[in-house]
């Protein structure tokens, strides 16, 4: 217990801790890619272990406290590691491709939808601008504006509707359509002429 | 097991003989030995439990770092290496003078001992006054998280987490430097009241061990703060 | 009136039953045990009763086999309902490919239900039977929790990210939908009901909609954002592009990998450093505070709603355009 | 031996005077101060446990308005987790038996030892005084950002009074740590040890390596709510779910400061009033270390829909299947100690049943809770609360009383009325049994916890279980009476009233203030009846 060390081991061991000190300061501005926080962890850990090897007189105390202190490191590892265990497998378990709603509600509506009421299509205003009005304008850019629409349809009210239902993407700078069939025929049919009523209306020209 | 509990008896019991028992002998131990031992054991218990102290912190730490490299490079780009570096010059000097005060104690040098324990202390008040100007440069740059943090242009919000977790990990360091130097400043008036002898210097050495602890939680402090991927902030 | 005190609750969905089977494996297994030691007891207090209180009992010391066995036999017993309890929770937590997206927010003390065609609910959420569900949901402020009991579910709303609960309702009815994570004065009014439709009820609840579809509201956000000037759809804008990168690997500037899921696409909105995409700069800034939680949501939506790019489009020749029609 | 005179000189009467007791060094006076405040603690408890008992009879929530029933639950858990469960039986009967037992005259550092009682009454009395002014409505475990950022409660008086009264758990571990390795009698191996000195070493292993993190925890947020240091917080990018892992790194362990030395208790009893030595010893010795070594790497368990990785559930709850065979392993033994014993059917053997009967139960329902599967639904309903109430109260307070009861004559050198005695005993297994298993079916059809109001289908449920915390309350004062009366009245003990192996029985009772006359020397195995002659009173 009441090892004495000779004055000489701990000027040794202080110029040991000094030169580390350098040492991980020096490696601290290299480029070790990822090493460069394991090389200075490791060096921390030498430093800590003379400190307590030498100016804590471990290395000449019982058992026990090697004991002691080694268990140390088994609590603290259970803490770091296990804490880790969460936060790295964290996004390991994620939802497979495809989970997106826009294969299930079409296959919902298909034969289940309500009859619109005569209301509603009667004044389909509301609900273009809350469907097709909402990309296609007078002067959208993410999407065909209403003048195109008319140069390419015209008044065929079939061919829009059986785009609505099924869109392809003809020009890469639009963004895509999503389908629409899930607003049934009569609510599209009613969309497509408010549409095409709207698009023959002198649009002003740029 | 007659011998077992012989030898224990020996180790425990012999002391009964002696008519007189060390002034510092506390009536519940058999001998100053067992003392000292029970002594160590305990400090070495505490110094576990301070361990996981600074542990719970650690694991903070850890975590963040993974999550926001970006913010720990930056954030500890706002650190002061400079003084970084002095102060852990200036602690492991402290903590070769503790050693050595523990060595005069061992070896009965009173005059030594003071003067040991005087610089010890002398250190460790260095160490506090430069970190009392790192954090002044920190609030003056208002860095402080909470109480007056900006960010600054092009810097990462989480810069804000590497910093509050900067000042809890030194500030908790700082307040056990205080604690320990309020703590050698009592060693330091029972040396110079010579109380110790090279047969009781307990004291001292839990002192010394305490110390050495305070030095080491700052031995991983330094890369921890200061030197993270300080490689990429050269070029 | 007793039929109105239930001491079990409802299996309404389709993973309930499998909940309620190992629910009554573990009361068995435990019972067992439980019964035994009392009787052990009851029988050892009885049989070896000492009224005096001065015989002295048998000299036993112990058993190495007997306590190898109560050690190794409880041990196999453990492991096996591990292992069966490990593979229900998988079931719980792994949604199926198709499923019904739903979103959700909590705030103290409400819950807010938004259906991607725009309809949305406070504390009532409408959902067909038959179909899984997704919910994918967040907190505003402190942690919530969505519980559903007769669906066996639950999970935490935390502030700052997503979490994910599915379900497959399997009975027609109202169910009772609880906050299960302590959060505050009205925690224990936090409460709503889950109605559980036929498929063709719902869909006509849902088109009673007046509001816009997510994605919709995901697109002019994007729009309003500028999102759209760097995150162009044939990748070569300064972010990379975003059509079907919805569930797919994602490469990361780490060399790690991440699947782009709901969770991911909502910290790239928000912290965009966190996960840099391998090949692009650092260049975005943050849109925490731009956007809210339904924002963020609708967006996610709308990036879902982008269709895969053909392999050959994206691989060998990204700035190749098809002819026009 | 119908006498009631005691022995002139004892740790009691060496000295009188107030300040005799609050300057004392005595192992032995400083387990009795913690008594009067851990009792204290444990009325007040109770007080507001009855007062969320009172609420929760009727659904709708009009007792109570929702903020004072939050705080009412909130408090009952403060005051019971840490002013009564973890001091209860390490502060009190630890401290007063650990010495005896070994055959040490004190604690290693009775200053120390002294000083944590300072820390624990500073502790406590500031968390009194938060509850005073205005109490605190965060649920004992101080989730953030509710306690953050939410809840405008005395959280920050609370948090400092629980992190000061963790430091006097802290010291108390260091003390006893030190104690059992540095103090022991001579002849006293370890494997000689008594088990209950078992159960505390593994305690004070818990103590302190665990209690630090608690207290970094809360000193973090401290920071947060105090300074507006960013460290959980969601919007600077923190994550609330690592305060959770913090938390529990500590608080799943602490539940193990809570049983563990219970069963040290137990064993010693069913021991005693088995007059067999226990069966297996060093399995049920060294189980007591599995348990506090295994604990720290199950806590996560109470975060497996908190929003862990599943993966990272499926190790935790792995784990925490493991740490049940140690608990399992410890029920045989005590079961199979009974075979062939001469049971002699006093009352704290009776407080011994009852910790049989419910800590079972308790036990094996945490099986269900580490299920992954059944814990989705399980978690922070009514199931949780039943479960860990009859560890707690049905394992850990029955333990504790059956201890109380087993030391009584040796802390106070009286013998109380035992018919008295196991009524109460039998009036808390059926109150506490009437009380908490409604609880396990009102969890399992869904009622959340810290629920103010509730759907009206739950109230049957309810009033069950509120009418047996009716009996629970009878069950519990009724010792305050007769012991109370035994003070006075009581007949003298004697050295070894229960006939009991052990050094603390060989020592005159109340034991004199060193606690030998000599140094005691130790030849035999601990519980070594076999080879004795029994007398009793």
């Amino acid at each position: 217990m009441s090892h004495i060390s000779p004055k000489s081991t701990y000027y040794a061991i202080f110029g040991a801790l000094m030169a580390l000190t350098t040492l991980t300061v020096y490696v601290a501005f290299q480029h070790l890619g990822w090493l460069n926080f394991p090389v200075a962890i490791t060096i921390a850990f030498l430093k800590a272990s003379l400190v307590v090897l030498f100016f804590m007189h471990v290395k000449y105390s019982s058992r026990l406290i090697k004991l002691l202190v080694a268990s140390t490191f088994f609590f603290l590892a259970c803490l770091f590691g296990l804490t880790m265990t969460d936060y790295l497998s964290r996004g390991w378990l994620t939802s497979p491709r495809g989970t997106t709603t826009a294969g299930m509600l079409p296959k919902l509506q298909a034969a289940e939808l309500p009859a619109a009421s005569a209301q509603a299509l009667a004044n389909p205003q509301p609900l273009f601008e809350a469907t097709c009005g909402s990309c296609h304008s007078f002067t959208t850019k993410t999407a065909p504006t209403l003048a195109e629409i008319h140069n390419l349809y015209a008044t065929d009210v079939e061919k829009v509707v059986t785009w609505a239902k099924a869109p392809q993407r003809k020009r890469m700078r639009f963004e895509p359509m999503p389908s629409f069939a899930h607003l049934g025929d009569a609510r599209l049919h009613a969309l497509a002429n408010y549409m095409l009523q709207q698009a023959a209306q002198a649009p002003p020209a740029p | 097991m007659p011998d077992a509990l012989a030898a224990h008896a020996e180790a425990h019991g012999h002391s009964h003989g002696h008519a007189a028992h060390h002034p510092d002998l506390q009536h519940h131990f058999e001998t100053l030995e067992q003392q000292k031992e029970a002594s160590a054991l305990g400090m070495w218990i505490f110094i576990i439990q301070e361990v996981m102290f600074f542990g719970g912190l650690l694991a903070a730490y850890m975590l963040y770092r993974i999550w926001y490299p970006t913010a720990w490079s930056e954030g500890s780009a706002e650190l002061n290496i400079q003084l970084g570096g002095l102060n852990t010059v200036v602690l492991i000097g402290s903590s070769l003078t503790m050693a050595m005060a523990v060595r005069a104690a061992q070896t009965g040098k009173q005059k030594a001992l003071v003067g040991f324990l005087i610089a010890t202390i002398a250190l460790g008040l260095v160490f506090l006054v430069v970190k009392g100007f790192e954090y002044h440069d920190k609030w003056v740059l208002h860095h402080v998280p909470g109480l007056n943090f900006q960010l600054e242009e092009g810097q990462v919000p989480q810069i804000a987490i590497f910093l509050s977790l900067y000042f809890a990990l030194t500030g908790l360091h700082a307040l056990h430097m205080v604690i320990g130097f309020v703590l050698m400043s009592v060693i330091l008036w029972m040396a110079w009241r010579k109380r110790f002898s090279p047969e009781w210097y307990t004291p001292v050495e839990m002192a010394g061990l305490y110390w050495h602890f305070v030095d080491i939680v700052w031995i991983f402090l330094v890369p921890l703060l200061y030197l993270v991927d300080r490689a990429h902030q050269v070029q | 009136m007793l039929s109105s005190i239930p001491i079990f609750p409802a299996q309404a969905s389709t993973f309930a039953a499998d909940v309620d089977k190992l629910y009554f494996l573990v009361l068995g297994v435990t019972s067992f045990f439980a019964i035994a030691v009392v009787i052990f007891v009851a029988i050892f207090a009885i049989k070896y009763q000492d009224h005096s209180g001065t015989q002295v009992g048998a000299p036993i010391h112990g058993s190495i086999p007997l306590e190898l066995a109560w050690s190794f036999i409880p041990f196999v017993i453990s492991i096996g309902i591990f292992a069966y309890a490990t593979v229900v929770y998988f079931e719980i937590v792994r949604p199926p490919a198709e499923t019904l997206q739903i979103y959700s927010t909590g705030k103290r003390w409400m819950w807010r239900f938004q259906h991607i065609n725009g309809r949305a609910e406070i504390n009532e959420l409408h959902v067909p039977k038959g179909r899984p569900v997704k919910i994918t949901f967040t907190s505003e402020d402190v942690l919530h929790d969505i519980y559903i009991p007769a669906f066996r579910v639950k999970a935490d709303a935390i502030p700052g990210r997503y979490s994910e609960i599915w379900f497959e309702p399997s009975q027609i009815g109202d169910f009772h939908l609880f906050c299960a994570e302590y959060c505050g004065t009205k925690h224990s009014g936090m409460i709503g009901r889950v109605v559980v439709m036929e498929p063709r009820d719902y869909q006509a609840w849902l088109s009673g909609s007046d509001g816009q579809p997510l994605a919709a509201r995901g697109q002019q956000l994007f729009q309003q954002l500028a999102c759209v000037t760097c995150h162009l759809n044939d990748g070569t804008g300064r972010g990379p592009s975003l059509a079907g990168v919805y569930g797919s690997k994602v490469e990361l500037a780490n060399g790690s990998g991440v699947v782009a899921d709901e969770g991911y696409i909502r910290e790239s909105i928000l912290t965009p450093q966190m996960k840099l995409v391998s090949g692009f700069q650092p260049v975005m800034p943050t849109f925490q505070g731009l956007v809210n939680e339904e924002g963020v949501m609708s967006l996610i939506e709308y990036i879902k709603s982008l269709p895969a790019p053909a392999p050959a489009q994206t691989t060998t020749a990204p700035a190749a355009r098809p002819a026009q029609r | 031996m119908t006498t009631t005179a005691l022995p002139r000189r004892t740790y009691l009467n060496h000295e009188f005077g107030v300040k005799s007791w609050l300057l004392t060094k005595d192992h032995k006076r400083i387990g009795l101060m913690y008594l009067v405040f851990v009792t204290l603690a444990f009325m007040l408890g109770g007080l507001f446990a009855a007062a969320v008992r009172a609420e929760l009879t009727t659904p709708a929530g009009d007792l109570w308005s929702s903020d004072t029933y939050n705080k009412l639950f909130t408090m009952h858990g403060i005051m019971m987790v840490f002013f009564v469960l973890i001091p209860a039986v390490p502060a009190i009967l630890g401290n007063f038996v650990l010495p005896l037992m070994i055959g040490a005259k004190d604690v290693a550092f009775p200053k120390i030892n002294l000083i944590s009682w300072y820390v624990f009454v500073i502790g406590f009395v500031f968390t009194v005084s938060a509850m005073v002014f205005g109490g605190v409505d965060t649920g004992w475990t101080f989730y953030v950002p509710y306690s953050t950022q939410a809840s405008n409660t005395n959280v920050m008086m609370t948090g400092i009074g629980v992190f000061i009264a963790g430091f006097s758990s802290i010291l108390t571990g260091v003390n006893f740590m030190v104690t059992i390795h540095r103090m022991r009698a001579p002849g006293m191996t370890w494997f000689r040890l008594p088990l209950l000195v078992w159960a505390l070493y593994a305690t004070s292993l818990i103590q302190v390596l665990g209690t630090p993190v608690i207290a970094i925890t809360v000193f973090m947020l401290a920071l947060e709510r105090g300074l507006g240091f960013g460290i959980f917080d969601p919007t600077l990018g923190g994550d609330p779910v690592l305060f959770q892992h913090l938390f529990w790194f500590y608080s799943h362990p602490a539940v193990y400061i809570m049983i563990l030395p219970p069963m040290g208790v137990i064993s010693e009893v069913i021991a005693c009033f088995s007059r067999k030595s226990i069966f297996g010893y060093s399995f049920v010795a060294f189980s007591s270390l599995a348990i506090a070594v295994f604990g720290f790497v199950v806590w996560a368990h109470h975060l497996f829909v908190a929003g862990i990785s599943p993966y990272s559930a499926m190790v935790f709850s792995f784990l925490s299947f493991a740490v049940a065979i140690p608990s399992a392993v410890k029920t045989f033994n005590w079961t199979a100690t009974m075979y062939k014993g001469a049971i002699w059917w006093k009352s704290p053997m009776f407080y011994v049943f009852g910790f049989m009967g419910l800590f079972l139960v308790g036990g094996l329902t945490g099986l269900f809770l580490a299920s992954l599967g059944l814990d989705v639904h399980l978690h922070d309903t009514y199931f949780v609360v039943a479960h860990f109430h009859y560890i707690m109260v049905g394992g850990a307070i029955m333990g504790f009383f059956a201890g109380l009861h087993y030391y009584w004559p040796k802390i106070t050198g009286r013998m109380f009325n035992d018919t008295l005695g196991k009524t109460s005993a039998v009036l808390i297994f059926v109150g506490f049994n009437l009380t908490f298993f409604p609880q396990f079916i009102l969890g399992y059809l869904g009622m959340p916890r810290r629920y103010h109001a509730y759907p009206p289908e739950f109230q049957v449920f309810n009033v069950l279980s509120s009418a047996g915390a009716t009996v629970l309350a009878v069950g519990y004062a009724l010792p305050v009476l007769y012991f109370t009366y035994s003070i006075f009245k009581g007949q003298a003990a004697g050295n070894n009233p229960w006939g009991a192996t052990g050094l603390e029985w060989t020592t005159q009772s109340p034991p004199l203030p060193e606690n030998f006359p000599d140094q005691p020397v130790v030849t035999e195995e601990a519980y070594d009846y076999s080879k004795r002659e029994i007398k009793v009173a």
